[in-house]
């Protein structure tokens, strides 16, 4: 008989070595080359997603330090100006589509999420892994263009009419547009990936009221994803396609429109927003409830907030679009949603200092993170209530001020948070606890050196320096603040050199962690460090909001899931009950081959049409030999009505 | 985290900056329209400031108060019904403080932009600004074609009148932005708008494009030139008229070079045969402190080195190189400095 | 559940069913995200259509509206498939193994009679994507149903396919119903997009 | 395991949850939307009270929700905690955020309504 026993107290050892050596059997993951193109495990793919997003941190980074060389002096010779507008765009394209959006979401939730609901997989696995292999494949076009000086250079925003065929001849802003679509495809289908295991894979008892903090807010970023991403492909799409095979969305000479890409690409350009700084507040939620030693104050209203900010997201777009001359009232109607949209992001800080307040502060590495994340976000939050002014936006619009801005809100709100992040699920991740004073030095250096940028930048935009300049006069006396702002690049620099320093270093000598080194509640810490390929031995049951913290030594597991097949719990929306059993699909090549398939399609397409019509029998094929049912059930299972 | 210092340098560095850049600043106004947003700015400031002095206190006092030095984890606390309800409190009240200040930021945010919006005369100035890649075309349209005055990048108002600037562009997005004026206006092709303002203080006020438009986004400046009324009628009047004839026999023959070289395929000189709109109007160059939108000063060294190598100075631009022999160039720059 | 000294407190699901039918299928909820991301498109392709029509003054600006036979037959086809839809939706989760094929295949039969009216119907336009804005939004919008019709069609071919074979089973059939609400998508869709292409072009 | 049954339905469905659930959201998304649609005919035919209108029917929508909220938050009390795992604390919780929903999406609607109190529809 499959089904696991439950366990017996005085043969507990003996049981539990035995269902965990036929659950490691069971869920295993093939080995080598072609295995590793097979794996669907949400930890493996997480981490993949991370890993790739880093070094796209990173070379983002780079270009970010050839901008500030560039600026260091008026009228530098350094970078022309066909590079610089290239670097900028790469730079921006870089850290929003294949940085942000992939670790904070995607790699984190992917991560995190089934591990947190107490499942044994993500729902969805073949999609998820497509995902990842679809990002990647967007990211090689982006890149591949780039070093191959074919690198979009019309910003990361693209707008028409200098994207379209008229200004923007050649392939250069063609990949930008699909390199959108790889990476929306992917975030699409991450997101309902993630959605759907949280809404079908939660351990019972995890009832709405009970699901942690993190996991509402990825279900809202999901959602938001879902809602939001749409219109950028819409957006990238029609400009393909003017660009393409001669369509006139966005030619005014042929009753186009200019603006008309400009709302379509903000009304996913805002959501983006928070799509990036959701992520990180979860992470902040986490922990600060952890190494506050205490269960976080104002979990409903922090709920409350977090939903409230996904549906605001949505209403604030015009406020980039302030100085297109949209009559004044409209425009004010996008004022009051900018600045209501502070107070649930208020709500949430004031129930972070309420939860420090009244606990026992640990101010451990990613603890410290997380103040790093308080005052530099709090400044960039604040910088964006002035920007939702129309008057005060009409002036700093495009200027440097708007620069510093978003860096302290997309820095503060996702790289701080990631970092907190990375040294608090380490240990997970690895089994090993990353250095504290390396992670210190790490800290200060980053810190110190981001302010000294990007606080400078302010004052430019203020003293009228325009965003996106290759180079400026030295009349315009801008070159003191540039090269006090460039300054601060060698220590951010040296700060994620000893972090790379410590990653490395950590994974070969670092403390081992044990099952639960912070002594945190969620469900992710009750297996050992780094999981087991079937996650959990047991899939638990939940009696409260944190778990390991909440509940007693005996809180019941579930039996009766079968070990010899990949069998996982589906449980009800919102309450959490037992409904009926699923069956994960298994390690498969096809959604690799699937990627390879579309991505052959997509960038094909670029240089002819007929990539389409030639490409799509074999996106067929693949996607046919991805869903065709392999082998029969082990045993037949009647289909019931639940 | 050291708020005072903080805002202390920001103060200190406002101040030490303004003295140098005040030429083209949001703090400088030159404008009643700059003037309230600057007034708006300082108000959230400080608002902002207090707000930031306040969270920081808070969170350094929380984490002061409660801070524990040990590495192991602690026993998660016991739930304390009374601590919550002061947590509570503290939290709604600080929720409260932060929609009324809001709203407050809303109410000054929309009647300081009905202010700047609020400027209308029956008798202003009307400037109509196009933008092309990569200079700012401009004329003072008139009902009667031969009262239109058009120049390029050096803008001419008279000090104490409203002035209505009519927007377009050629080619792609560009935006007009003076910040010691008023707030930027993007150009869009396919749309036109209207935006006012008047300057109170007679001065040269620099703008520039704050629209990413291309390569030579970063040399597409201009200049605003405010001058009492009578200097502006007299300039007015000067630039109606048509190019003045050489009066030496050098710009003669820098005419008749200019006219059977490339030049007259996009630039107009009135009163000769060079008819072409595609490139600034050169009728009154000479009367232009700067050439090639802001980029270099207007002298018969810097003159001579853009016609001949344009694509050096200003990468992409449309205008192309002109090989001229040497004494054919120094003719025709010889020309242009006559046409005042 | 009572919990004796020794033995620890379970949960015991190896009673559940291992496949659903309905919103609780986890493959249901999926299709209906890929619905909200799609009728998203649709929605944001609408909303391009009438903000153009804003930026013209006569509409369809010098085109004759498109010609109604080709959509007007495709719509009636759009309206019949739906019973073999409903069939198989009602069917699958009974084990009608049978009627779930029969039902698939006459769904075929629809998908891809209307898969072909629709090639006629982009010659009817009168006019092409490359005119202006207007023929620019007609032809993706048609295109992007085309899309989905003909995406819709493989997979109901492939259902057809599994249902000739053993394994149209438990989670097969739980497919095939989830087909029959993705089916749904298309034709309202569908329906949406002649009403544009062909009411808005003649009565507004 | 305690509870894997709505042990205390007690046959109580809460119909007016899910109104409370969206009707911040929706009321605000109307006002929103027909606001920035309507504010150039308010400006051309001269009735600028229809944008007055908008906010205030908007308002009272969302109010309706938080009054619907209140209703199942009263016929659904918690048995012991907010964070019980019975079906009655998941349906008193949602009805508590369907209080603060409609709440926080009044403010909103409050706020766009202040720029209408200042300027005109044709500014």
């Amino acid at each position: 008989m499959a089904v696991a026993e439950p366990i017996l107290g005085n043969d507990q050892d003996t049981g539990q070595s035995v269902l965990a050596h036929r659950l490691a059997r069971t869920w295993r993951q093939p080995r080598g080359l072609w295995g590793w193109f097979s794996n669907t495990h949400h930890t493996d793919i997480g981490i993949r997603f991370m890993v790739t997003a880093f070094i796209f941190l990173l070379l983002g980074g780079i270009l970010a330090v050839l901008i500030r060389l560039q600026l260091v002096r008026p009228e530098n010779s350094l970078i022309g100006p066909d590079l610089y507008n290239q670097v900028f765009t790469m730079h921006g394209s870089t850290m929003i589509f294949l940085f942000a959006v992939p670790m904070m979401f995607q790699g984190f939730g992917v991560y995190v999420v089934p591990l947190m609901c107490g499942a044994r997989n993500i729902a969805f696995p073949r999609l998820n892994a497509f995902s990842y292999y679809l990002y990647v494949g967007g990211a090689l076009v982006l890149w591949g263009g780039f070093l191959t000086n074919t690198g979009p250079d019309v910003g990361w925003f693209a707008y028409v009419p200098l994207s379209g065929p008229a200004y923007s001849p050649g392939h250069r802003a063609d990949i930008w547009s699909q390199m959108i679509t790889f990476t929306e495809v992917s975030a699409l289908g991450v997101a309902i990936c993630i959605a759907t295991t949280i809404l079908r894979y939660r351990a019972p008892g995890m009832t709405l009221n009970r699901m942690p903090i993190l996991l509402w807010e990825k279900l809202v970023i999901s959602l938001a994803v879902i809602f939001a991403m749409p219109a950028v492909m819409i957006a990238s799409g029609l400009l393909l396609l003017d660009r393409l095979v001669g369509t006139h969305f966005f030619n005014p000479a042929e009753g186009g429109d200019v603006l008309l890409y400009q709302h379509l690409f903000w009304f996913f350009g805002h959501p983006e927003v928070y799509i990036i700084f959701l992520p990180g507040a979860a992470i902040v939620s986490t922990v600060v409830e952890c190494f506050s030693r205490r269960r976080i104050f104002g979990y409903t209203p922090i709920v409350v907030s977090v939903v409230a900010t996904g549906f605001l997201g949505f209403s604030v777009w015009v406020h980039h679009m302030f100085a297109t001359g949209l009559p004044q009232l409209s425009e004010s109607f996008f004022t009051a949603a900018s600045l209501m949209i502070v107070i649930p992001t208020g709500v949430q800080f004031f129930c972070w200092v309420a939860t420090i307040w009244h606990g026992r502060l640990q101010l451990r590495l990613p603890m410290l993170w997380c103040f790093g994340f308080f005052f530099v976000f709090l400044i960039g939050g604040l910088s964006g209530v002035m920007l939702a002014s129309v008057p005060v936006d009409l002036q700093v619009h495009d200027t440097y001020f708007v620069v510093a801005h978003f860096h302290y809100v997309l820095i503060g709100g996702a790289l701080f948070p990631m970092f907190a992040g990375i040294y608090f699920w380490f240990p997970k991740m690895t089994g090993r606890i990353a250095d504290t004073t390396l992670g210190k030095w790490h800290f200060w250096l980053f810190f110190i050196g981001f302010n000294i940028t990007f606080f400078t930048l302010h004052f430019l935009g203020l003293h009228g320096m325009p965003r996106r300049v290759y180079t400026y006069g030295p009349d315009m006396h801008w070159h003191g603040l540039n090269a006090v702002a460039s300054s601060g690049v060698v220590f951010m620099t040296a700060g994620l050199l000893v972090f790379l320093v410590n990653v490395f270093r950590s994974l070969r000598t670092g403390e081992t962690a044990g099952n639960n080194p912070w002594g945190d509640a969620g469900l992710e810490w009750s297996m050992s460090s780094p999981p087991p390929p079937y996650n959990f031995l047991h899939v638990p049951t939940v009696g409260g909001r944190d778990p390991l913290w909440d509940d007693p030594p005996d809180q019941p597991v579930v039996v009766g899931l079968r070990d010899d097949i990949r069998e996982t719990l589906v449980t009800h929306s919102l309450d959490a009950d037992p409904q009926h059993k699923d069956e994960d699909p298994g390690p498969s090549i096809w959604p690799f081959l699937a990627s390879v398939a579309v991505s052959a399609a997509f960038v094909g397409s670029i240089f002819t049409p007929w990539a389409v019509p030639i490409g799509a029998p074999l996106v067929i094929v693949t996607l046919v030999g991805w869903l065709w049912p392999h082998g029969p059930s082990p045993t037949p299972r009647p289909a019931e009505e639940v | 985290m050291n708020v005072v210092g903080n805002s202390a340098l920001h103060m200190l560095l406002a101040q030490a900056a303004v003295l140098h850049l005040d030429r083209h600043s949001i703090l400088h106004p030159a404008a009643p329209q700059a003037g309230h947003i600057e007034w708006l700015y300082w108000f959230i400031f400080w608002i902002l400031l207090a707000v930031f002095v306040l969270m920081i206190g808070a969170f350094s006092r929380a984490a002061g108060k409660t801070r524990v030095a040990v590495s192991h984890p602690l026993p998660v606390m016991e739930k304390d019904e009374i601590a919550d309800r002061r947590a509570g409190w503290g939290v709604g009240l600080a929720t409260g403080i932060t929609v009324i200040t809001l709203f407050v930021v809303l109410v000054f945010s929309v009647i300081t932009g009905k202010r700047v919006e609020g400027l209308t005369s029956k008798d202003p100035v009307t400037i109509q600004i196009t933008g092309h890649q990569w200079w700012w075309e401009v004329t003072y349209p008139n009902p009667q074609a031969d009262q239109t005055v058009t120049t390029a990048n050096e803008i001419h108002v008279p000090v104490g009148t409203p002035v209505v600037v009519l927007t377009s562009s050629k080619d792609v997005i560009h935006s007009f932005w003076a910040p010691n004026i008023t707030g930027k206006r993007d150009l869009l092709p396919g749309y036109s708008s209207a935006f006012w303002f008047e300057i109170e203080k007679p001065g040269i006020y620099h703008g520039q494009c704050a629209e990413f438009c291309g390569l030579q986004h970063a040399h597409m400046g201009f200049s605003i030139v405010a001058e009492p009324v009578d200097e502006f009628k007299a300039w007015e009047q000067q630039q109606l008229k048509i190019a003045a004839e050489p009066s030496t026999s050098e710009a003669v023959r820098g005419r008749e070079v200019f006219l059977t070289h490339a030049c007259l395929m996009c630039h107009t000189i009135r009163g000769t045969d060079a008819g072409s709109r595609l490139g600034p109007d050169l009728t009154h160059v000479a009367s232009r402190n700067m050439i090639a939108a802001e980029t270099l000063p207007n002298t018969a060294g810097a003159l001579a080195g853009w016609i001949v190598d344009p694509q050096r100075i200003k990468p992409g631009t449309a205008m192309s190189p002109n090989p001229l022999a040497p004494d054919d160039l120094q003719a025709v720059v010889a020309y242009l400095q006559s046409l005042h | 559940m009572n919990a004796p000294v020794r033995r620890r407190l379970t949960l015991d699901v190896s009673d559940l069913p291992g496949v659903a039918f309905g919103h609780r299928n986890t493959t249901w909820l999926a299709n209906v995200f890929f619905m909200v991301i799609e009728a998203m498109m649709f929605a944001l392709m609408f909303a391009t259509y009438f903000y153009l029509r804003t930026r013209s003054t006569d509409w369809p600006p010098g085109h004759l509206p498109p010609a109604l036979q080709y959509g007007m037959a495709n719509a009636v086809i759009f309206l019949v498939s739906v019973v073999p839809a409903w069939t198989v939706r009602k069917r699958a989760p009974e084990g009608d193994r049978r009627a779930v094929k029969n039902g698939l295949l006459v769904l075929t039969a629809f998908a891809v009679a209307a898969t072909i009216l629709r090639i006629f119907e982009f010659s009817t336009l009168n006019c092409r994507w490359s005119d202006d804005a207007y023929s620019s939004t007609v032809w993706v919008l048609i295109g992007m149903h085309s899309g989905h019709l003909v995406t819709e069609l493989i997979e109901t071919v492939v259902l057809l396919a599994i249902s000739f074979t053993p394994k149209m089973e438990g989670t097969r059939l739980a497919d095939a119903a989830i087909n029959s609400d993705y089916w749904y998508f298309v034709v309202i869709t569908g329906l949406i997009v002649d009403g544009l292409i062909y009411g808005t072009t003649r009565f507004l | 395991m305690a509870r894997s049954k709505h042990q205390t339905h007690d046959g109580k469905t809460p119909t007016g949850l899910s109104w409370s659930l969206i009707a911040g959201f929706a009321a605000w998304a109307m006002d929103l939307g027909l606001s920035y649609m309507l504010e150039k005919h308010s400006c051309y035919s001269g009735h600028h009270y229809i944008l007055h209108v908008i906010s205030m029917v908007c308002f009272v929508i969302a109010l309706s929700g938080f009054g619907t909220g209140w209703m199942e938050f009263q016929r659904f009390p918690a048995s012991a905690s907010e964070e019980g795992g019975s079906y009655f604390d998941r349906v008193h919780f949602q009805a508590l955020l369907g209080m603060a929903f409609s709440l926080s999406f009044a403010v909103v609607i409050v706020a766009g309504a202040v720029p209408r109190w200042i300027l005109g529809p044709c500014e």
